[in-house]
């Protein structure tokens, strides 16, 4: 009885150890490819927010994680990519999500401009009723284009709105829920960046694991 | 509503105090149409030219006919004798000559043939001599053999022979209820009966009340039969024994005899369930009359009243003999022209019949002439809609749209999960069921495939039965064979070293001789000639018997002894009757 | 508590394993023509996910995770619930002859239940940032969205026996659309836990 | 190998036993990633390959394994083969793998992989398991395709939207708008669209296998009995 | 790499163990499915579906060699209940299967017979009764119909008949809907 | 004699019957919800009875096709109203301005789909009109949302003709904006003003809210209500499933209101928006995709209830009627299994 489990278990082993290598080698292959296809797709998001040719710097190597935030409404560390020409800052980009949804979380992606203005918004995640919400998403409407940039201008806070509430943002008519969010969420980011302008920018290239400073 | 109508009613009726008023749940009020055919006293129908008496009237086995044709009867003459177990006797309804015993259409569903003995009556109507007995000296089982010779059964419709609901059980019963319900549309038998023979039938209460050793005797007539309940409330007084007639509230079906009971005494019968266990028991009122009848003058169940009405122009009650011809008694009473068809019983749950030819039986209390206008046909039917009016009417309180859904679907097993067998068939759902479904029909379908398919289960377990013992039978004696076989050679061996060559091959041939001949016949048989091949094949017999022993014979039951025994007695008798020369019947 | 009552509803109802994340769905077909069988192998599968949730948890967590072998995460997560199956199936056995033989033919079925191999996954992708309790209530709460769903199901297919159905429809195409349906229904849950 | 084998092996696997239609296995990866014909037959390719190979090489050490380790090592070689594809497709194909997510590693689970080698590569040779592998990997396919045009169609009014993700940004002029300016019928992307529209296909199967049967047999069955 | 082979060896090991023990702590001994196969054939026992008798077709079925559809005295119906059993798809008889005859049972023409005691050897339910050199006779209500009995007879003096519809078989029929038109 | 030649004949007990046909039950349903309707033509303009029509059209069109692919008579089954009535239902529950594909494509799926496929009458599983309102309200969310404001409350009133056009060709009036027309509605403006993180009673001053719940709606919900009663009083249906569902919704209603009136509306509104009234008398009570045991109706129902109420307040979707009715038919069979009442003479305990 007992041979005969060891029999057993000897032949799950002999495949399990074949296997096991495979993988092994197939990991280390890919390994390299892998990573670079992520760091092309995340390349591709961020310049559609801050064209390439604005930046020289290599940008996945320059960031700066960043801890939790009201004003970017996370509740975990984010990562912001600076992007700088010549060595000067040219943009940022930061993780942000909007929490009120009309069905749940919203994440958004920003790039800001040195200069305050936006470099434009996107939508990487969201739950908002298909056909109706979802047309925050680009591959659904170029509605997010409308950030382009905009800024935060003293005292007209109130622009930061729907224009059903009085603001300067168009929306689809039986759906002010989700561009009210979104609109909030970036206001609130743009807030962020004004308050911590200096030192998302500050870090040399160097060292990507740096907290900001509050 | 109904309660405090019944309450108000009973209160009239009942003399004494009453029993407790319960109510059953659903039913239904259809249109009485009554008041047709009370008009007059019940009429003595005049002799037919022909009776039709089948040997099947009642519950239970079919009676062995004891006259064949050609022979003279009396009226009240045994003619069928009851079978062992449940089953009842039938006999001649007048004097006269039995021309036929064979099949014959008959009052069933099915339009089938049925064995009958048709009877010419000689006009006399001649009783055969009988005598009562009196039941008070005599011993249950006696008076019991007497109706059962007398063959009487349920005429409430069930026709399950009265003696064997009369015998005493493990448990007592309490209260005998009787029923004068009559809760059908059109039939008015027992209302006749009850006002006109009143005394007979509470005659016949103390009977059965005697036989069952009862407390009480309560009798239930619905309360749209006034002259019905005054006419037995006298009677009941005059008697000794604790009766109190209970008038009870009018609504379909609650002449039903878990419906009466439930309303008399609160009682609920479960299906599969003897109300003896739960110490009642519940007659007809025209079962009653008949007991009487039999009991104390010793006459035999040879007619019954019968309500005529529907479609004809004197609809009344008639006293039939058991045999005539339906078409005699709706001719009697006037079958208007655009009759198309005959109904047995009331319009909820009677049965048409397959042709006005075949007779009155024992559970024909109403015959309806039927007219396309006076029962117009259903509408074709639409699916179920699950409405639950059905289920709002079933007095058995069952989910009749779920048993149309499996019966429907033939999901018997379901079905009966849902209490399929509780239906008592009353009609009330498909009355009321917008969609015209014919669920009755449905159900009765799936009772009988349920049936059908059980007898086919126990049937197919003893075949594996037999066929196991059979298989573990053979491998004995092959295991038997090997071993008697290996003895002979062993008694073989020893006799090559005593004996000469000669005697050890004529043992090792013997056991050739006692072998059982499996293989095929042998002997080719001439060709051409069937005499010859049978001789051969006889002469193979013969050959073979010398070493075969009949392998099943031993353990064949009584009745398979006496089946067997009845053909080898036939056969000597075709053999004496055709001589020696079996060939020829080819 | 409340997270416990909102990931237990989320995977119940508004995540339906197999109405909403379209995981498990041969055996949601396969083994739900009868009520009995659906419910035996409703609550077997339930077993086995909910160990496996826990199981490949501890896997992931303390022997994957810190030596950066993500890329075994299928491989072990696949053994482990192989192992698993075989278990349940000794342990019913041992425990429960006639249970064993209402589901004997389909327990070695739940290793290929995408669903089983599917919570551990998720949980592994780490989204959701699940404790070892947390995954294991999360892995109880798809166990009973599975089952719940077979039971329902089941119950509709026995009675959708005795109607009418277009004959080309009769069979797997009428499951198919009822399970359309149900999943149609069962969206009205969306948005009940954010 | 006779053609004729081959082509009664093609004939079971696309048609006569086809995983998605008759046998109703593998039913998750082709009702969750039919929403549109690039995820479906990128998916549905995926599996071919993970069933051929495994077909291929489960056959000829079948008789190696113990009988209580069958199914465990069965499947354990299925999931490296998985492994390796799922690493394969996040290197190459990265759009697309982001996409199929969570069902690339469950082609391990998908049941028809591990019922096609139970029913037939632990009987039959190699190359015959290869080509039985691979046929049912196709009718796979061919379920998901058809799915993932029905409900692309139905929902977006497209077909082909995403190529690109397969063969880089150029091909995103191969997308077809079958119908412009379509409102979308959403329910078709939906996971009920995919039920019903898998219903729906069945029944189109039942009802040409019918067809078929009845004129073989050249007489009318009537549709069905009672109302 | 190391690690991987170290840690999934340590869980095939474990689990090649588990398994091994349990291919022999529980062996499956007997099949419980031929018992309810067997129950739902017919016990006609009539070999028609090529195997000697209903058990051993039983077994055969649960082994998965033989279809669900070769027993004709069992019917549609039990082609049905199988099917609901093994869960698996109804098929129709195949083409080789004799059709479904109606339920019959076999008739000795007592003159004709020389008792030769063949056909109760024949019989697979022992429903022929009688003793060498004496007339034979079929228990009627045992005979399962299997015509097994009607070959061997040298005489050919046996015949099936088909039980014929009385009142004591008659069953309730399906209602027919006037609403479905019924196609030819 | 009446066929009698075959031992099957159509004529048997019981010979008589009392019912009314199924043609007429549903006609007294559609019937119920005229007052309903004329209350609504009254607030919210004719325009319904342009989708009631459509609907009407189209429901016999699929109903007529649909039979006839599956070989079936099509007269009686025509004449049995019940795809009126579906279609009735359907038209009730969408914006009445939708686009004229809206409810001709929700109308077809809804026969074809949810009801023949199935077998037809008698056989669905899942109510019809609320797979229809399903089907369209999470394909078509915008069109679905596009209410029409109450007596012209949004700044324009348009006419007949006008809503003729709008809806045939989505062309409104010269200077006209949709906005103008259409409101959300109450239920919906409720929930994104909550979102918004107002308080009830600041919520409930909005002129589009009434006495007890929307402007006009509540009336509506009210007529159908009547009708409602009219078929309790004619025993089409009973009383186990409305007063089930209305009494869950009012008492879970009442309970969070109690407890937290800022943030939850009283039980009334509730009971008087959406589409509560019509779901409570007309659609849960659709006899074939409901429990036939009274036991199994209350549980039915009550469980719709509770659907509803969370639907309404943590969901999204702004009235829960159609898919707490749909979530609960899936439960009906085990529902209708587990509460068999117990047949004549097996009870427990006996009198
Ligand atoms: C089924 C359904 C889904 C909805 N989904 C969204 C959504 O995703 N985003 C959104 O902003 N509004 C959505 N709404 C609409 C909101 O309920 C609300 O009516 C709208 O946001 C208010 O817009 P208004 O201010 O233009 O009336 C949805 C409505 C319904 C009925
Ligand atoms: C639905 C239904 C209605 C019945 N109605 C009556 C009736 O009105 N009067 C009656 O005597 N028997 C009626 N019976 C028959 C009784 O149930 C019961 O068989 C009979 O009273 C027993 O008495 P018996 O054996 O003397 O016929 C009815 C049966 C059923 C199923
Ligand atoms: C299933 C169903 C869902 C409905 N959904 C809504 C809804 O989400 N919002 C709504 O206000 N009316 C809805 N209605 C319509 C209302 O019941 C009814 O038509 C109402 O009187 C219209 O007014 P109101 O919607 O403005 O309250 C729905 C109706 C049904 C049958
Ligand atoms: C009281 C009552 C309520 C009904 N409610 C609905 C309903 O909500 N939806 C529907 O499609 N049909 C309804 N019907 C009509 C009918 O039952 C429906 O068309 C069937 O579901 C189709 O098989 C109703 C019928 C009645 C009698
Ligand atoms: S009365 Fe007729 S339609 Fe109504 S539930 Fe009963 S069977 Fe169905
Ligand atoms: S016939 Fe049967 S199911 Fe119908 S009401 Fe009478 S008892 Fe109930
Ligand atoms: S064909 Fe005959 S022997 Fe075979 S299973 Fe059927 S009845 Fe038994
Ligand atoms: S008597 Fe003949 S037909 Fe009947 S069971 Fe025996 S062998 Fe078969
Ligand atoms: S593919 Fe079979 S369960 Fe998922």
């Amino acid at each position: 009885m007992v041979k005969a489990a060891f029999h057993t278990a000897i032949n799950v082993l002999f495949f399990t150890v074949i296997g096991t290598t495979l993988l092994g080698v197939t990991y280390l292959q890919t390994k390299a490819p892998i990573e670079r296809s992520e760091q092309e797709a995340k390349l591709k998001l961020i310049s559609q927010l801050v064209p390439r040719q604005d930046f020289d710097n290599d940008i996945l190597a320059d960031g700066l994680s960043l801890t939790p935030d009201p004003l970017l409404g996370s509740s975990a560390a984010s990562t912001s990519y600076r992007a700088r020409k010549n060595g000067q800052p040219v943009a940022v980009v930061l993780e942000a999500i909007a929490p009120d949804g009309y069905s749940g979380r919203i994440s958004l992606i920003i790039a800001i401009k040195a200069d305050g203005t936006l470099g434009g918004v996107r939508v990487i995640e969201h739950k908002e009723t298909p056909g109706l919400g979802d047309y925050i998403d680009i591959a659904k409407s170029d509605w997010i284009t409308g950030f382009n940039d905009k800024a935060l201008l003293p005292g007209k806070d109130d622009d930061w709105h729907v224009r059903k509430d009085g603001g300067q943002f168009d929306y689809m008519a039986g759906a002010t829920i989700t561009p009210r969010a979104v609109i909030k969420a970036t206001h609130k980011v743009l807030q962020y960046f004004a308050l911590h302008k200096d030192t998302l920018f500050a870090a040399a290239a160097t060292e990507p694991k740096q907290e900001a400073k509050k | 509503m109904e309660v405090s109508r019944f309450r108000a009613d009973t209160r009239e009726a009942v003399t004494d105090n009453m029993t407790t008023p319960y109510k059953f749940h659903g039913g239904v009020h259809p249109p009485a149409n009554k008041a047709q055919s009370t008009r007059t006293a019940i009429a003595q129908m005049p002799l037919p030219a022909k009776l039709v008496i089948p040997f099947h009237q009642h519950v239970g086995n079919t009676a062995k006919p004891l006259v064949v044709a050609g022979d003279h009867v009396l009226k009240g003459q045994l003619i069928g004798l009851p079978e062992d177990g449940i089953s009842s006797a039938i006999h001649a309804s007048t004097s006269g000559t039995i021309t036929e015993i064979g099949m014959q259409v008959v009052a069933h569903a099915s339009g089938l043939p049925d064995l009958c003995a048709t009877l010419v009556p000689d006009g006399k109507d001649e009783w055969i001599q009988r005598e009562g007995i009196n039941f008070r000296t005599s011993l249950n089982a006696d008076v019991r053999q007497v109706l059962r010779l007398a063959g009487v059964v349920g005429l409430g419709g069930g026709v399950f022979p009265s003696d064997m609901k009369l015998r005493v059980g493990k448990h007592k019963v309490k209260t005998l209820v009787i029923n004068g319900a009559e809760c059908e549309p059109y039939i008015t038998c027992d209302d006749m009966l009850m006002r006109e023979r009143a005394g007979e039938i509470v005659k016949g209460a103390e009977i059965m009340r005697w036989a069952l050793e009862a407390d009480r005797i309560l009798i239930g007539i619905e309360d749209n039969k006034p002259e019905a309940i005054a006419s037995m409330q006298l009677a009941a007084a005059a008697s000794n024994d604790d009766i109190r007639v209970v008038a009870v509230p009018t609504i379909y079906p609650g002449g039903g005899a878990k419906q009466l009971i439930r309303v008399l005494t609160g009682i609920e019968v479960a299906a599969g369930v003897r109300s003896t266990d739960k110490g009642v028991q519940c007659f007809n009122v025209a079962t009653a009359q008949s007991i009487y009848r039999a009991v104390a003058f010793g006459e035999p169940l040879v007619s019954r009243i019968v309500t005529v009405t529907g479609n004809v122009q004197r609809a009344q009650n008639l006293e039939v003999l058991i045999g005539t011809p339906v078409s005699d008694v709706v001719a009697y009473a006037g079958a208007l022209p655009d009759t198309d068809s005959y109904i047995m019983g009331g319009p909820m749950m009677g049965l048409p019949l397959p042709n006005a030819g075949v007779s009155i039986v024992k559970a024909a209390n109403c015959i309806i002439a039927a007219s396309p206008k006076l029962f117009p046909p259903a509408p074709p039917a639409m699916p179920c809609i699950r409405c639950t009016r059905c289920a709002e009417v079933c007095p058995a309180e069952l989910q009749p749209q779920d048993l149309y859904w499996f019966a429907k679907s033939k999901e018997f097993g379901k079905a009966q999960e849902y209490n399929l067998f509780d239906c008592i068939e009353c009609g009330a759902c498909s009355y009321v069921c917008p969609s015209s479904i014919p669920l009755v029909q449905y159900y009765r379908f799936a009772k009988s495939e349920i049936w059908a398919r059980e007898a086919d289960k126990t049937s197919s377990d003893a075949a594996r039965e037999r066929f196991e013992f059979r298989e573990s039978r053979i491998e004995r004696e092959k295991q038997e064979k090997a071993e008697k076989l290996a003895a002979k050679e062993k008694a073989a061996a020893e006799a090559k070293l005593q004996a000469a060559k000669l005697a050890a091959e004529q043992a090792a041939a013997s056991p050739d001789a006692t072998m059982p001949a499996i293989s095929t016949p042998a002997v080719a048989p001439p060709a051409n000639d069937a005499q010859a091949k049978i001789q051969a094949a006889i002469e193979h017999a013969k050959l073979q018997a010398a070493a075969v022993k009949p392998k099943n014979t031993e353990q064949l039951t009584p009745q398979q002894l006496a089946e067997i025994a009845d053909i080898e007695l036939r056969r000597a008798r075709i053999q004496e009757l055709a001589g020696t020369d079996v060939e020829t019947k080819e | 508590m409340s997270e416990y009552l909102m990931i237990l509803l989320g995977a119940v109802l508004v995540n339906n394993i197999v109405l909403v994340k379209i995981l498990g769905l041969c055996p949601f077909m396969g083994v739900s023509k009868k009520l009995e069988t659906a419910i035996g192998m409703g609550a077997a599968t339930a077993f086995v996910l909910t160990l496996a949730s826990g199981a490949s948890y501890l896997i992931d967590h303390y022997l994957l995770a810190p030596n950066g072998l993500g890329y075994l995460a299928t491989l072990s997560f696949i053994v482990v619930i192989a192992g698993i199956v075989q278990f349940t199936e000794m342990y019913i056995k041992k425990t429960s002859p006639t249970l064993y033989q209402v589901l004997g033919i389909y327990l070695p079925l739940i290793t290929t239940n995408c669903a089983v191999l599917g919570v551990p996954l998720l949980i592994a992708q780490n989204q959701l940032q699940y404790t070892l309790l947390k995954s294991l209530w999360f892995g109880f709460g798809n166990a009973v969205g599975f089952t719940l769903i077979m039971v329902l199901f089941a119950g509709i297919r026995e009675r959708m026996e005795g109607a009418d159905i277009p004959a080309v429809f009769k069979g797997s195409a009428i499951a198919m659309v009822t399970a359309g349906l149900m999943s149609l229904a069962f969206m009205g849950f969306s948005g009940l836990v954010k | 190998m006779t053609y004729q084998e081959v082509k009664d092996i093609f004939y079971n696997g696309l048609w006569k036993q086809n995983t998605g239609l008759v046998q109703l296995l593998g039913l998750c990866p082709i009702l969750a990633v039919s929403s549109s014909v690039v995820n479906a037959v990128s998916l549905g390719l995926a599996t071919a390959l993970v069933m051929t190979i495994a077909s291929a090489t489960i056959s000829p050490i079948r008789s190696a394994v113990p009988n209580e380790a069958r199914i465990p090592v069965f499947i354990l070689i299925i999931a490296v083969l998985v492994t390796v594809i799922q690493y394969a497709m996040n290197a190459y194909v990265h759009a697309l793998y982001l996409v199929l997510g969570i069902f690339i590693p469950l082609i391990t689970t998908n049941c028809i992989v591990l019922a096609r080698i139970e029913a037939f590569a632990s009987k039959q040779p190699p190359f015959q398991s290869a080509i039985d592998g691979l046929a049912m990997g196709l009718g796979l396919t061919a379920v998901l395709a058809v799915l993932g045009g029905m409900r692309e169609v139905f929902g977006h009014g497209t077909l082909l939207s995403g190529i690109d993700m397969v063969f880089g940004a150029s091909a995103k002029a191969w997308v077809v708008t079958i119908v412009p300016d379509y409102h979308g019928f959403l329910l078709a992307i939906l996971p009920p669209g995919a039920f019903i529209t898998l219903g729906l296909l069945i029944a189109g199967k039942n009802y040409m296998s019918m067809r078929a049967a009845a004129n073989e047999k050249k007489r009318i069955i009537p549709i069905a009995s009672a109302a | 790499m190391l690690s991987a082979l170290l840690i999934m060896s340590g869980i095939a090991v474990l689990l090649g163990a588990v398994l091994g023990y349990a291919a022999i702590r529980f062996r499956v001994e007997g099949n419980p499915l031929v018992e309810k196969i067997d129950a739902i054939l017919p016990q006609t026992q009539c070999g028609q579906c090529n195997y000697p008798g209903c058990k051993p077709y039983a077994t055969a079925i649960a082994a998965g060699e033989a279809d669900i559809n070769r027993c004709p005295p069992g019917g549609e119906e039990g082609i049905q209940k199988l099917a609901d059993l093994l869960g698996v798809e109804f098929k129709p008889f195949g083409g080789d299967t004799n059709a479904p005859k109606p339920k019959s049972v076999a008739f000795i023409d007592e003159n004709t017979c020389i008792g030769c005691t063949l056909c109760i050897q024949a019989c697979p339910v022992d429903a022929i009764a009688g003793a060498a050199k004496q007339m034979h006779t079929i228990i009627s209500r045992e005979c399962t119909g299997c015509e097994l009995c009607v070959a061997p007879c040298p005489v050919d003096c046996i015949s099936m008949q088909v039980i014929e519809e009385k009142i004591s078989n008659w069953k309730w029929k399906y209602p027919v809907f006037a609403l479905t038109p019924v196609k030819q | 004699m009446r066929k009698h030649s075959h031992p099957i004949s159509a004529f048997f007990s019981p010979f008589i019957s009392k019912s009314d046909s199924v043609s007429a039950i549903m006609l007294k349903v559609i019937l119920a919800l005229i007052p309903g309707i004329a209350l609504y033509v009254w607030y919210f303009g004719p325009a319904i009875l342009v989708s009631i029509t459509l609907a009407s059209i189209t429901a016999l069109a699929t109903e007529a096709a649909m039979l006839k692919l599956r070989n079936r008579p099509i007269a009686p089954f025509l004449k049995d109203n019940s795809a009126l009535l579906t279609a009735w239902l359907l038209a009730l529950s969408i914006p009445p301005l939708a686009p004229w594909w809206l409810i001709v494509v929700g109308t077809a799926f809804c026969i074809a789909v949810a009801k023949h496929l199935y077998g037809g009458l008698g056989n669905n599983p899942f109510n019809p009109a609320m797979i229809g309102y399903a089907v369209l309200i999470v394909s078509f969310p915008v069109q679905m949302t596009q209410w029409i404001s109450p007596q012209g409350m949004g700044g324009f009133e348009l006419s007949f003709m006008q809503q003729l056009q709008y809806i045939f060709s989505g062309i409104l009036p010269d200077g006209i904006k949709l906005d103008a027309i259409t409101m959300a509605t109450p239920l919906d403006t409720l929930k994104t003003q909550l979102h918004l993180a107002h308080p009830v009673s600041e919520i409930l001053t909005q002129p589009i809210f009434g006495q007890l719940a929307g402007h006009g709606s509540e009336m509506v919900a009210g007529g159908f209500m009547i009708g409602g009663l009219y078929l309790l009083a004619t025993r089409i249906i009973s009383w186990h499933l409305p007063v089930a569902y209305l009494g869950t919704l009012f008492a879970i209603a009442g309970i969070f209101h109690l407890v937290d009136p800022a943030h939850y509306v009283e039980p009334l509104f509730h009971w008087f928006s959406g589409a509560a009234m019509l779901g409570a008398f007309f659609i849960l009570t659709d006899p074939i995709s409901s429990p036939t045991t009274h036991k199994g109706k209350l549980i039915f129902a009550a469980g719709a209830g509770l659907i509803t109420y969370l639907i309404r307040v943590y969901g999204a979707f702004p009235d829960g009627m159609a898919f707490s009715t749909l979530l609960m038919n899936i439960c009906v069979p085990l529902i209708d299994a587990y509460t068999q009442p117990k047949v004549f003479g097996k009870k427990e305990k006996q009198a």
